[in-house]
């Protein structure tokens, strides 16, 4: 039931527009690499077909799905088909802010941050045991 | 009483032959404690020598039965750095991987939970360190008589690591995050493939890429794991893994896998 | 609770009680000035120009006194904290620290906050203020109508005494990031301008515009930790005829040609305080509290004095064929400059006496960190 | 200098310690090889590199190469001895880095390098006048023992800070953050005037920030000195600054790949046209589009800020260029450290998931919701870039587990009731499966009670739980201030708790339970008059509740920012012996107000009533001789609210400086007693002079604490000290309120999660209290393990 509250599923790849419409067949598989980012599907048994998949189901409702299939021919893309969500980055915002974290991290009076600046600690933190034997050799401190 | 203690020889005045009979002796008796003050003792005293080395093995020995992995981890190495070619090398490596082997999950865990599944649930750093030790120890010394039992348990120990992969994947198809089950899955055929658990990781690859409208590719899959495993119970049942029912889980204790 | 042994630290050596004075001395005259240097670790000093001692305190008290007498002349006074620093901002910096400098009718004085003030030696109205960029914990020197100023950060200005306009700086002298406390008094001698570095280099500029003439190593300052490396030359320099005479901490006791900077002999000394010149003999103070007397010629050591080990005694003053340091517990002590052997000791109070005592004619006039100054003679039986 | 030969063969001289095969291994020739020179050199270095031999020397008898070697000798005992600031272990740990342990080789440059390095470690501390002496003492057998002397001496005192060519602002206002500063009267505590250089950098940073917060843009520090004094007891330290001018900024531009909207971004900019130059403005602008970026997949933004200033015209052109990298997405997460969790009651708690795009956002509400677990004392997440990739990334989450589970003694003292004693086993985290289980078994002067409750807070995977609740109770108040009566009550109920949002969730539960209550003679004449009316012993109840709780706490044990929300309405169902129904709601928040203090203020509101039921006879107080007393009810009046049921306020986590449970309403026991007790509390006629508290049906409580930020307790992150304010007090019914009877007090509280339990300390002090109250006053309370 709706009540219920299921996390939102998010997985796969979101592309830009301006990006896909770059790609043409002939291109390496390195270039599309650099264009459209790691395909989030690649079957072990297929490497010349990549599917960048997409997923969204929210609060457990049906999964929406959109995949863009590109299949290559020895190492040139031969043919790109399916469709993509277009990646809308005011809708991400609108997402992250259902985690209500506020971005500009926790106040000094957090006591739990466990990213204190520890002082110099003892002796054993400050020596690195590097085997070089010059006793001049500088020191470096953690 | 006092009187006897004078002319008794502690472990600080024994000659060196007779403070190993003595540490050796506790050794026998598991009383590992006093096993482990008596070989330090000799290390310290006695800095050179066959007994020397042979203390350092029983003494790592001694603090991995004394439940001390740790202090008989760094022993051990310390014993491999100074003494890279002695006779018994391939023992103290073989005591180096055995040290972590079975390390992962509490020892309650461990003890109450069916089969293994508590150190196939949990952080598997110690597992991995142990499948590094015994490798080290088939490939410096592959005709060693340790070297067999090594292999089995490098078996048992890559059988651990994928079988928490296929958990992990189960936990995902669950939860309907399909490319996250399909990655785990796809990690144990590539890293793992000769475990049993690949049968399950191509089960879990083909429900996966079915969720997400991938059909050719599942079907390959799926031929692929009917061609390697054909009695595979996904085979028959498409929707394998099956998990323990609200009502199951409803009753306390009672486990939840 | 004081101990030595926790802090590390040697001992001072204990004073003999059965000491018996075989110079009579007698003290002239004793007054004070404010706190005196108080906790800046400066070595304060009075300055006497035709007959009137000028002294100053960082707690902003200056005063004129009769160098003979010691009747005060004329004083100020500027109050420096109010309570609980209430209106600091706006009081005006008067924490003076580097010990006056006079000369004709000029008295000249360098603040911890960075300002040197022009004052008239008759009424002690102030005359001009010129500004520097680092505190002065070193006397200005008048020359003429030039006051010569070296700063704590290395910089040494020229500055006309008439309107406090600046004429020129020298400052490429870099300072180490530890050096020890206390900057070495500047020299003027024909047209020339004498000072220590604290990078153990004793530096001659021209005194009309400040250009570098020569520089001479006194101490390497080379060592493993940045303690060894230290080697600041505080002492003051001493002119004698034409042979300059330096030292520095960890370094060399070295004689320099005046006009030409060849070095001509030098011994192994380290010392942070101050030299003097006397017969054939020249004074200093070691790091440890030793007074030794090296041959003026040639540098051989003459006589080394250790009763006051460890006693931190100030840089030796020649009063007459007398040798004049001040220790850490405010005692006077009088030696004879042949043999090093002690002849007479006083006390002018219970505070430490860290700068060098200043010989005017046949009278030594001393102060010590609280601002207590004591004038002393040796009668001429 | 030797002519090439063919080794025949390989003999090794003065080997004692170290065996034959282990030179052979380190050496690059072998038999039959033809040693050249530079293969001799090598050979020389290599048994060098090995650091077992102090002398290695080459010799040739016709084709044998000898090898001559006198062997370092081994260290048999090592001491330390001086050594205060730099703790044993620690010193023992570096050491044996550096080789220079029990049983290891002697080498005299690794000697001399510690001597070295310790110096260094002192100086840094500001002791200058430490002296380390190592003493090397020969031993039989080729070993040695090395004693280590450390006089450590005392740490250089600041004498002076002196800022020169400051006149925008004065001394004492710079210098107010500095960690270091002159000597003063909390020196001896503090230890600021301890010279560490690290400290002083620190102090120069936040000298300039000081500045450039407030419009000095090309502020600068021109040089800065450390001077040391002679006999190295007192350092002096000054830096001279240009100030420069006041800067105002003319204008702030947005460049690079900005992804969202210009004037979403605009929004977290801290800076704007026409204000004064501030860094720490800009610095919060900078991380805050940072943030933003990482919120929607951009882990690795960059984001400067480049500032031109216009010398003259005095005005600092700002632009902030994005860089926001390229879109991330996570590949795998991974936990270390849950030796005894299960992957998957970690992996269930994570709101970013593998495979999706990365957000920050979820990783920190991730972290939020695994530190809320309370099975762990630290959590930390961090992403590593995977290798080979631009835009994938691995999350490690490093936890350290802490017993989740407790062994808890309530030791409670009171004036009156004396000890309490409780003790539960509980365990948070049963076997590592997320599953919450306790018993607990409790005895004191006046109850006994015995409770087992097991929680699966996953039934299912998102996050609907399941508690049952196994109850039996006997309370006898007879010996305590409290009203006198027996009660005992056997119960079970079960749970469900349903999450409708990721900070809400709503539970409803349904149960049994039977009790028996019997009054005594003592018991006060009213509540035996009720239970007549009732006219049966054991009281039969269906109960049930609905519960909604919304938590946005960010940690389990120390929170500091978020709050609760929970409101319920429980009670006895229709068919019960009494039906009644009680509402209850409870608000909390944290806020964090700056330099460590955190201000928690919360209020609880408790509301009960009975429904459908009239009595259905009139009532008297039966006296003593069997006559009867006035009157108290009528037939057909509404039933009044069953008394064993009511909220008691007081206590030791509810208004503090008050026994438990005594605040509220109070009746004198005996029949022919005055019901109430006088002004003064007193009773007359009955067994008990005071009046006995009976507690009511209707709540009010409020606390205010702010928590102090000690600094002994800094990393000690379950400890926390807070100054409070109580107030609160129940009352007969909603009708009976009035604000002049609430009760309040202040005082300091210390709370600790104590390894073996939670520890409270409250020292209380009742201002607003009537005479009758203070024989209940308890000034100073002690709780250690939490009593149920």
């Amino acid at each position: 039931c709706g009540l219920v509250y299921t996390p939102d599923v998010q997985q796969g790849n979101l592309l830009d527009k301006k990006n896909v419409d770059q790609l043409q067949p002939g291109m390496t598989k390195r270039q599309v690499l650099v264009l459209l980012g790691t395909p989030s599907v690649i079957s072990p048994f297929d490497q010349d077909r990549w599917d960048y998949v997409s997923t969204f189901s929210h609060r457990g409702k049906p999964m929406t799905k959109r995949t863009l299939t590109l299949t290559f021919n020895n190492d040139t893309l031969v043919r790109t088909e399916g469709d993509f969500f277009a990646q809308d980055a005011e809708q991400l915002l609108k997402d992250s802010k259902k985690y209500k974290a506020n971005p500009t991290g926790d106040a000094e009076g957090d006591k739990n941050t466990s990213g204190k600046k520890d002082d110099d600690g003892g002796f054993g933190v400050g020596v690195s045991g590097s085997s070089d034997d010059s006793p001049a050799s500088k020191r470096n401190q953690k | 009483c006092s009187m006897f203690r004078s002319k008794k020889e502690t472990i600080d005045t024994m000659p060196v032959d007779r403070l190993y009979a003595n540490a050796h002796d506790s050794l026998e008796h598991s009383d590992y404690a006093a096993a482990e003050k008596a070989y330090e003792r000799l290390i310290a005293r006695f800095p050179s020598g066959d007994i020397n080395e042979q203390s350092q093995i029983e003494l790592a020995y001694a603090q991995y039965k004394d439940n001390k992995p740790d202090d008989a981890y760094s022993t051990i190495n310390r014993f491999i750095k100074t003494f890279p070619t002695h006779k018994h090398a391939d023992y103290a490596y073989y005591l180096r991987g055995l040290i972590n082997f079975d390390r992962t999950g509490g020892f309650i865990e461990r003890y109450l939970s069916r089969g293994n599944s508590a150190s196939t649930r949990r952080d598997q750093g110690f597992n991995l360190t142990a499948f590094d030790d015994f490798s080290q120890l088939t490939r410096r010394y592959p005709n060693s008589a340790y070297a067999t039992d090594a292999r089995q348990r490098m078996i048992f120990l890559r059988n651990q690591l994928a079988q928490f992969e296929i958990n992990v994947a189960e936990y995902y198809l669950r939860t309907k995050s399909y490319i996250a089950s399909a990655d785990r899955a796809q990690y144990v055929i590539e890293h793992y493939q000769q475990s049993p658990q690949t049968a399950d990781a191509l089960a879990i690859l083909t429900r996966s890429y079915i969720a997400l409208d991938r059909q050719p590719l599942a079907d390959q899959t799926r031929k692929v794991l009917a061609l390697n495993y054909p009695d595979h119970p996904y085979l028959t049942d498409p929707n394998w893994p099956h998990h323990p029912s609200i009502w199951r889980k409803a009753i306390p204790f009672s486990g939840h896998h | 609770c004081h101990s030595f042994k926790k802090e590390n630290v040697e001992p001072p050596t204990p004073l003999d009680k059965k000491f018996e004075p075989t110079l009579k001395v007698d003290r002239v005259w004793k007054s004070s000035i404010g706190d005196g240097a108080a906790e800046s670790g400066v070595r304060m000093r009075p300055v006497v120009s035709d007959g009137v001692l000028y002294a100053a305190s960082t707690d902003g008290k200056i005063a004129a006194f009769d160098a003979s007498t010691g009747k005060k002349l004329w004083s100020k006074s500027t109050r420096q904290h109010g309570w609980f620093g209430w209106g600091d901002s706006k009081r005006e910096d008067a924490r003076f620290s580097g010990g006056p400098g006079a000369s004709g009718d000029l008295v000249a004085i360098g603040t911890l906050d960075g300002h040197l003030y022009g004052i008239n030696a008759k009424d002690g109205e102030r005359r001009w203020a010129a500004e520097v960029s680092s505190e002065v914990i070193t006397a200005p020197v008048i020359v003429g109508d030039l006051v010569v100023i070296r700063c704590n950060d290395g910089r040494v200005y020229g500055i006309d005494g008439k309107t406090g306009e600046r004429r020129w700086v020298y400052d490429q002298s870099q300072v180490p990031l530890l050096s020890l406390r206390g900057n070495g008094r500047l020299l003027v001698a024909n047209g020339v301008v004498f000072f220590g570095s604290d990078a153990g280099k004793l530096v001659a500029l021209r005194l009309d515009n400040g250009e570098k003439l020569w520089e001479q190593t006194l101490a390497t300052g080379e060592g493993r930790t940045e303690i060894d490396r230290l080697s600041d030359a505080d002492g003051a320099l001493v002119l004698d005829g034409s042979t300059l005479y330096g030292s520095a901490y960890h370094g060399q006791l070295t004689a320099i040609d005046g006009p030409s900077g060849r070095p001509l002999w030098n011994h192994a000394l380290s010392t942070f305080t101050s030299l003097d010149v006397r017969g054939n003999a020249v004074f200093g103070v070691d790091d440890v509290g030793q007074v030794v007397a090296y041959d003026k010629s040639g540098g051989a050591n003459i006589w080394k004095q250790d009763a006051l080990k460890y006693r931190w005694p100030t840089g030796p003053a020649a009063q007459g064929n007398y040798v004049v340091v001040g220790d850490l517990d405010g005692h006077i002590h009088w030696l004879d400059g042949s043999n090093g052997k002690i002849v007479a000791r006083e006390r002018l109070s219970k505070k430490a006496i860290r700068a060098q005592p200043l010989v005017v004619g046949d009278t030594v006039y001393v102060e010590d960190v609280e601002g207590h100054i004591g004038a002393y003679r040796i009668p001429a039986n | 200098a030797f002519e090439p030969f063919v080794v025949s063969d390989i003999r090794i001289d003065g080997l004692t310690r170290i065996a034959q095969g282990t030179v052979l291994s380190y050496l690059p020739i072998e038999k039959g090889e033809t040693l050249s020179d530079d293969k001799a050199q090598a050979a020389i270095r290599a048994l060098y590199q090995t650091k077992f031999f102090s002398d290695v020397e080459l010799d040739r008898q016709g084709d044998i190469l000898v090898i001559k070697v006198v062997e370092r000798p081994a260290i048999a005992k090592l001491t330390l001895r001086g050594n205060k600031d730099i703790k044993e272990d620690d010193l023992r740990k570096g050491l044996k880095e550096i080789g220079l342990a029990e049983g290891e080789t002697f080498d005299r440059l690794s000697l001399d390098r510690v001597q070295q390095e310790l110096i260094r470690q002192y100086y840094n501390r500001g002791k200058y006048n430490v002296s380390v002496d190592p003493h090397v003492t020969r031993l039989d057998r080729n070993r040695v023992a090395i004693d280590i002397e450390i006089r450590e001496g005392k740490a250089a005192k600041i004498k002076e800070i002196n800022v020169i060519g400051n006149k925008a602002f004065t001394d004492k206002a710079i210098r107010d953050g500095f960690e270091s500063n002159t000597t003063n009267w909390l020196s001896w505590y503090s230890k600021d005037d301890q010279y560490s250089r690290e400290k002083l950098s620190g102090d120069l940073e936040k000298l300039s920030n000081y500045y450039m917060n407030r419009g000095y843009a090309d502020f600068g520090i021109d040089s800065t000195q450390v001077a040391i004094s002679p006999d190295k007891r007192a350092m002096y330290v000054d830096a001279s600054v240009k100030e420069g001018e006041v800067y105002t900024v003319s204008d702030v531009k947005l460049l690079g790949e900005l992804i969202l909207p210009e004037e979403t971004l605009r929004k977290l900019v801290f800076i704007h046209k026409g204000d004064t130059f501030n860094r720490g403005a800009i610095e919060a602008s900078t991380d805050a589009i940072k943030g933003i970026l990482a919120n929607i997949g951009y882990a690795f933004a960059k984001v400067t800020p480049i500032p031109k200033l216009d010398k003259d015209k005095r005005t600092a052109d700002l632009t902030l260029f994005i860089e926001p990298g390229k879109r991330v997405y996570v590949r795998r997460v991974v936990f270390q450290g849950n030796t005894r969790t299960e992957d998957e009651v970690l992996r269930r708690e994570m709101r970013q998931l593998e495979g999706a795009w990365y957000s920050q956002g979820a990783i920190d509400r991730s972290k939020t919701r695994l530190q809320r677990l309370g099975y762990f004392k630290t959590v930390d997440i961090d992403k590593a870039l995977v290798p080979g990739t631009v835009d994938q990334v691995d999350l490690t989450a490093k936890v350290e587990e802490q017993s989740a589970g407790s062994l808890m003694f309530g030791v409670g003292y009171s004036q009156y009731s004396g000890i309490i004693l409780s003790a539960s086993v509980s365990q948070n985290n049963f076997l590592g499966t997320g599953d919450r289980f306790s018993i607990a078994a409790e005895t004191s002067t006046y109850y006994k009670r015995v409770n087992a409750s097991y929680t699966n807070p996953y039934l299912t995977d998102s996050n609907i739980a399941i508690g049952y609740n196994l109850g039996y109770s006997k309370l006898d108040y007879g010996d305590t201030d409290l009203a006198n009566y027996q009660y005992s009550t056997k119960s079970f109920e079960t749970t469900v708790s349903i999450p409708i949002t990721d900070f809400d969730n709503v539970s409803t539960s349904l149960g049994i339970s039977s009790n028996l209550i019997n009054t005594s003679i003592y018991t006060p004449s009213a509540l035996v008059a009720y239970q007549n009316a009732l006219g049966n012993r054991t009281i039969h109840s269906w109960t049930s509740s609905l519960g909604y709780s919304h938590d946005t706490r960010n940690s389990y044990w120390a929170p500091t920012r978020g709050g609760q929300l929970t409101a319920s309405v429980s009670g006895a169902l229709p068919g019960s012996t009494v039906q009644f129904y009680k509402l209850f709601g409870e608000a909390n928040h944290y806020w964090p107000i700056g330099k460590g203090f955190v201000l928690y203020l919360d209020g609880q509101v408790g509301y009960g009533k009975t429904y459908g039921q009239t009595y259905d006879h009139d009532g008297y107080v039966i006296n003593p001789d069997g006559t009867r007393g006035a009157q108290i009810y009528k037939k057909g009046d509404k039933i009044d609210f069953p008394f064993w049921e009511n909220y008691y306020a007081g206590g030791v986590r509810d208004v503090r400086g008050f026994q438990d449970n005594t605040l509220g309403p109070r009746l004198c026991d005996g029949a022919s007693s005055t019901r109430e007790p006088d002004s003064k509390g007193r009773c007359t006629g009955g067994y008990y002079s005071y009046g006995q508290p009976v507690g009511g049906a209707f709540k009010v409580l409020g606390t205010a604490q702010v928590f102090l930020p000690l600094p002994f307790l800094k990393d000690v992150n379950t400890a926390r000290v807070s100054w409070f304010v109580d107030v609160g007090n129940v009352y007969k019914d909603y009708s009976a309120f009035n604000a002049s009877e609430l009760r309040a007090s202040t005082g300091l509280s210390l709370q600790w999660q104590a390894p073996i339990g939670p520890l409270i300390i409250n020292f209380a002090v009742p201002f607003r209290k009537k005479d009758a109250d203070s024989r209940f006053v308890e000034r100073i309370q002690f709780t250690f393990g939490n009593t149920f």
